[in-house]
């Protein structure tokens, strides 16, 4: 097992590997994604409170999570990468950015749309907007500074140490901004969390998690497939799969 | 008459082409500008507070601060490539008209930089609150001043040119000359905001911009003659 | 429940739409560049290794001139 | 064509040279030595006109060079101890911006024969930061190549340049002087200097 | 034990000394950062109008976010000098642990931005017609906050040594990671300002000033060997 | 002492070397030559650990130079293509800071009495940038006469130095592996190496 883990940490193998399962993840999320919004649209019942808007709840809170999921792993492969100097690492922290940034997108998309009917504002300066908003911010950073570097040894080390300092931060921000917040009651708007929820709305709700977890792992694979062609493109298992894979 | 009118716009045209081009490759200096604006807006409500009412008070001041420091940052880069290259060279020595080339720059700079700002600016405004008449009027001062941002500060851009602490010493020179329309701006959005009528200060605005063209890139391309002399 | 009602979603249709349609859209954009990338890459390693083909079981380690 | 009359230099409160002649016709080369801090570099500037001498005068064709002004400096090309090459620039560009800024625009494919003459095929659309020293100043030397000024004025050229590099350069002079150019030069090293006519011009006590 | 703390100390104390000594040379450098700070904060009122109940509210904000800023501007020269003429090189190589060289850099570009805007602040607090108290707190936060605002800006000004858009990406890097200090620092003002305890806010701002004094320097020196690889 | 085991170096997209094996003893100079961009640099820098080899090991007294560390640091001295000299400051301080970056504290009169062993004398106290190039070079070179470094580094020290300080270099060297230290060595020059045991190095092909 620990071998095989080895042998699959260097790009060469890692390469056919990630194609071989990509296919099949996205096979999972087309139905998981399927079932998941007739569980939401079809199965649980309407909201006494908030009538049929809550429906959002079905990819806002997904995509939240995901958004700040995707962070900890992309700081956990630039890690892995800073310490063990391993390239493939570096490659799936790269690979997850642009993803993980959607996924921020989309939650402070939905939650917008989902606050004006809900609160009568698209936003708030609350804690967990807030934070989110950042979080953004610090996607972009990530991206923006791996696009500034030429030098893809360089590229991969200087933004796995943003990663880990912005993950140090998040936990900063999510505390401070909270705080602050707090210490202001502003317009005393807070999350209602409504009535306890149905058991069907919290089996959608999860199972679109599951579906957008599908969905970012294929994504990723194939993206980290091009990332490795890139990188390891004057070697000469690269020039087999390139002219084995174009014919 | 005719044939020379059109040949006079196309040395703008093709500088304006060209510039948009240049812009295109280096996507990622045009979205940080508007990152920067993002960011900077963003970071108001952090420190005043998250009370809705205050901030919506004070959005149309923040809003146009912002824009006018997003604008001075990307000043450096207005002249200074194709000074370093010695296209600027090139352009000075060209028989068409410098000013009209310097209007085909900055028509380039407002383009990459004013008009995100212009199109981003409702989504910020919404964050605090403003409605939809201010929102209106919001875009619509920021369409007639972010070019005279763009305008007067290229004059800085080429009076700096060259020099060592040119990115301070720009926002010492251009930031003063940027304060009428900060005030015309902001007041514009605030009268609408508080239910008043902001056609004067529109117009005073758009009086600002017909001056800001007229006379901008004559002074822009004098200045540029100093500076490569 | 009827098509309308259902499409209407309880007057909140502008939100829950709007909601779901950027979601898909988005996704849809990303899996077609990510798509689009790697036929690009494949499309220009073609290229390269194609014309380079003898050279590279030489073991000539570098790129011909392009 | 280049006359150098009683020649003064002056840096801070140091008198580096007095009293300075020199005569340079077509095909001859100025060979401009001495030890360190000695002036040559300031000679050499004097020459181009960046630095105005204390006293005496610089004469191009019989005319001061101060006073020919644009004329001059489109015959002339200098090659300082800086490379003049942008870190973020690449080969070829770095070579576009020098030949526009001498008033020339050479086409892509004309830059890349340069540049690859140099020995830099492969190399020229890598940034120049992360050439080594050596590949820096062959792309600022490439600029000679398509040079059509009649003076050059080489100050250190063979600087962190490799023997065939070195080989290639003492053969662009000789081609210069050749045709009919002018050449000033400067040099630590002990590169054999085999032009056609060389004048010796020693700086420094 | 004794002899090598000296020791250690006295990597971070050159470098320190020899940091003033250059930017006593340079001096324009260190008062743009001023009047930066200066102008931005004054633009403001013409921005959201001179009511002076307004403007007492937001100051605590404005005149943080205008440090955040004035300091971000300045990182870029941070180590850009060194970088050039190798210096910095022989700082990776000196055998003395670079982030006391690290820290010795850092505290020398306080002095020379941060403790100037502190100096300046209670002169702009006045205009904005904070009370004493407030201003004594506003001093104190500017005290605290700065030099995180510093530590924090070295690692951004280390990962981006030497990049093209480095000004302006430097800005998306650092300001996410300000956003800490800009709420406890401004916090602390405003509670002062409106009679509420200020304690708590500063003892967090302390604890982010330990933590950035622990890993900054450590993180900044790993991040400069990365960028001169 | 100093031992290179299989070292490789890739930049960017060019493997530069491979299977590189050297090993260097007290009194030993090794010489490294090749034409430019063949990695002379890159090598030197990766024996200061400034650069990660991408494959094998450098082992200072048979212990990798990555875990050595400070230690190593305090033993070595690197002299590379810039010269680490500051505009502003004069040649006292400049040198002062160099000094103090290698750990070590000289009094001002030993700054300058080396700065005049290079030929400084009366120009200690200019602020650097208006020194002559070779004067700068100088200034950079200083420092070795003050160090207690066992391994000097020396990226084409011969740049822009005259003769007389191109001697004086060599002497210093000589002496220093006469010590029983150990030397690295690049140079396009044509200079003598006298130095008691040479090895050669010549990367490219
Ligand atoms: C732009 C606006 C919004 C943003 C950025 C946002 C962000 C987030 C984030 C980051 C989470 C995950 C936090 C966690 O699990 O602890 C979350 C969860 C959630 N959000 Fe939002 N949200 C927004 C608007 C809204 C609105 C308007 C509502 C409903 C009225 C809402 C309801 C919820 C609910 C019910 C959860 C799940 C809470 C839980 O299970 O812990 N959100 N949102
Ligand atoms: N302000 C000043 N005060 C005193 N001396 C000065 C001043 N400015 C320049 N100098 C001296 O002027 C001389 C300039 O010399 P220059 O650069 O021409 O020398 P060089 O012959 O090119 O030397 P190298 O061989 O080192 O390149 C130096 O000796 C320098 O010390
Ligand atoms: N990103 C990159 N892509 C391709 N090649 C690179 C890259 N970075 C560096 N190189 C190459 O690495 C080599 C670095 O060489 P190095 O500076 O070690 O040469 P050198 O032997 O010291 O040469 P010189 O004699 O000119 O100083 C150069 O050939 C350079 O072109
Ligand atoms: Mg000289
Ligand atoms: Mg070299």
């Amino acid at each position: 097992m620990a071998l095989n883990w080895f042998k699959y940490s260097s790009p060469a193998s890692f390469y056919p590997l990630a194609g071989r399962l990509a296919p099949w993840f996205g096979v999972a999320a087309a139905l998981l994604t399927l079932t998941g919004l007739y569980l939401g649209f079809f199965v649980a019942p309407t909201d006494y409170k908030q009538g049929e808007a809550y429906r959002i709840i079905f990819i806002h809170v997904p995509a939240a999570w995901m958004s700040m999921f995707i962070y900890l792993v992309m700081a956990f492969y630039a890690g892995l990468g800073l310490v063990f100097n391993t390239r493939l690492s570096a490659f799936m922290a790269r690979a997850l950015a642009p993803t993980g940034a959607l996924f921020t997108f989309i939650s402070l998309w939905t939650g917008a749309l989902w606050g004006k009917p809900m609160w009568g504002a698209w936003w708030v300066w609350d804690a967990r907007l807030t934070s989110e908003l950042i979080l953004l911010f610090l996607y972009l950073g990530f991206i923006s500074l791996q696009a500034a570097i030429e030098d893809p040894r360089r590229a991969a080390r200087a933004s796995g140490l943003l990663a880990l300092i912005g993950a140090v931060n998040v936990p900063i921000i999510y505390f401070s901004v909270q705080w602050w917040n707090t210490l202001h009651q502003g317009a005393s708007i807070s999350m209602s969390q409504g009535s306890a929820m149905a058991a069907t709305m919290l089996t959608a709700m999860l199972v679109m998690t599951l579906a957008f977890w599908m969905y970012t792992i294929a994504v990723v694979l194939t993206r980290v497939r091009c990332e490795i062609l890139e990188r390891e493109r004057h070697s000469e298992w690269v020039a087999e799969v390139a002219s084995r894979e174009t014919r | 008459m005719e044939m020379s009118g059109i040949g006079l716009l196309s040395g703008t045209r093709n500088i304006l082409a060209r510039d948009l081009t240049l812009a295109g490759r280096r996507i990622t200096d045009v979205l940080t500008t508007l990152f920067f604006f993002v960011i900077v807006v963003s970071l108001f409500p952090l420190g005043v507070g998250p009370e809705m009412n205050t901030l919506r008070m004070i959005a149309p001041g923040i809003l146009w601060v912002a824009a006018l420091l997003a604008t001075m940052l990307s000043l450096g880069r207005l002249f200074t490539a194709d000074y370093i290259d010695g296209t600027l060279e090139q352009m000075l020595l060209s028989p068409q008209p410098l000013s009209l080339i310097v209007l085909g720059k900055v028509a380039a700079h407002w383009l990459v930089t004013g008009a995100p700002l212009v199109l981003m600016s409702p989504l910020l405004g919404l964050q605090f609150g403003l409605g939809g008449a201010a929102l209106g009027v919001l875009m619509l001062t920021l369409l007639i001043g972010t070019p005279v941002l763009s305008l007067v500060g290229a004059m800085g851009a080429a009076l700096t040119l060259g020099l060592r602490g040119g990115g301070a010493l720009i926002s010492l020179l251009v930031l003063p000359l940027y304060i009428p329309v900060l005030i015309f701006g902001a007041g514009a959005v605030e009268a609408v905001a508080s239910g008043l009528e902001a056609g004067a200060h529109l117009s005073l605005l758009g009086a600002l911009l017909v001056l800001a063209l007229c006379f901008g890139p004559w002074v822009t391309a004098a200045a540029l003659r100093i500076s490569l002399e | 429940m009827s098509l309308t009602e259902f499409f209407s979603m309880g007057g909140y249709a502008f939100y829950v739409w709007g909601s779901y349609a950027v979601t898909a859209l988005l996704m849809l954009i990303e899996v077609i560049l990510v798509v689009r990338r790697r036929r690009t890459l494949l499309d220009r390693l073609g290229r390269i290794h194609g014309a380079a083909h003898g050279a590279w079981r030489d073991g000539a380690g570098n790129e011909t001139q392009t | 064509m280049l006359r150098g009359n009683a020649l003064v230099a002056v840096r801070g409160d140091r008198r580096l040279f007095a009293g300075l002649d020199f005569a340079l016709d077509a095909g001859e080369l100025l060979y401009v030595n001495g030890p360190n801090g000695s002036g040559k570099t300031t000679l050499l500037r004097m020459l181009c006109g960046l630095v105005a001498p204390a006293e005496g005068a610089i004469l191009w064709n019989g005319e001061d060079i101060r006073s020919v002004g644009d004329a001059y400096r489109a015959e002339m090309v200098y090659f300082g101890h800086l490379a003049g090459v942008k870190d973020e620039l690449s080969g070829v560009e770095n070579l576009r911006v020098n030949c526009r800024l001498a008033g020339q625009d050479p086409s892509d494919e004309e830059l890349t024969r340069a540049l690859g003459t140099l020995g830099l095929r492969g190399l020229e659309t890598l940034p120049a930061k992360v050439l080594s020293q050596g590949q820096r100043r062959r792309v600022s030397l490439s600029r000679l190549l398509l040079s059509r000024a009649h003076l050059w004025i080489l100050d250190e050229p063979y600087t962190a340049l490799d023997r065939s590099a070195v080989e290639l350069l003492q053969g662009l002079i000789r081609d210069h002087l050749a045709r009919g150019g002018l050449a000033v030069l400067t040099t630590h090293q002990q590169v054999e200097i085999d032009a056609g006519i060389t004048k010796e011009l020693r700086l420094g006590s």
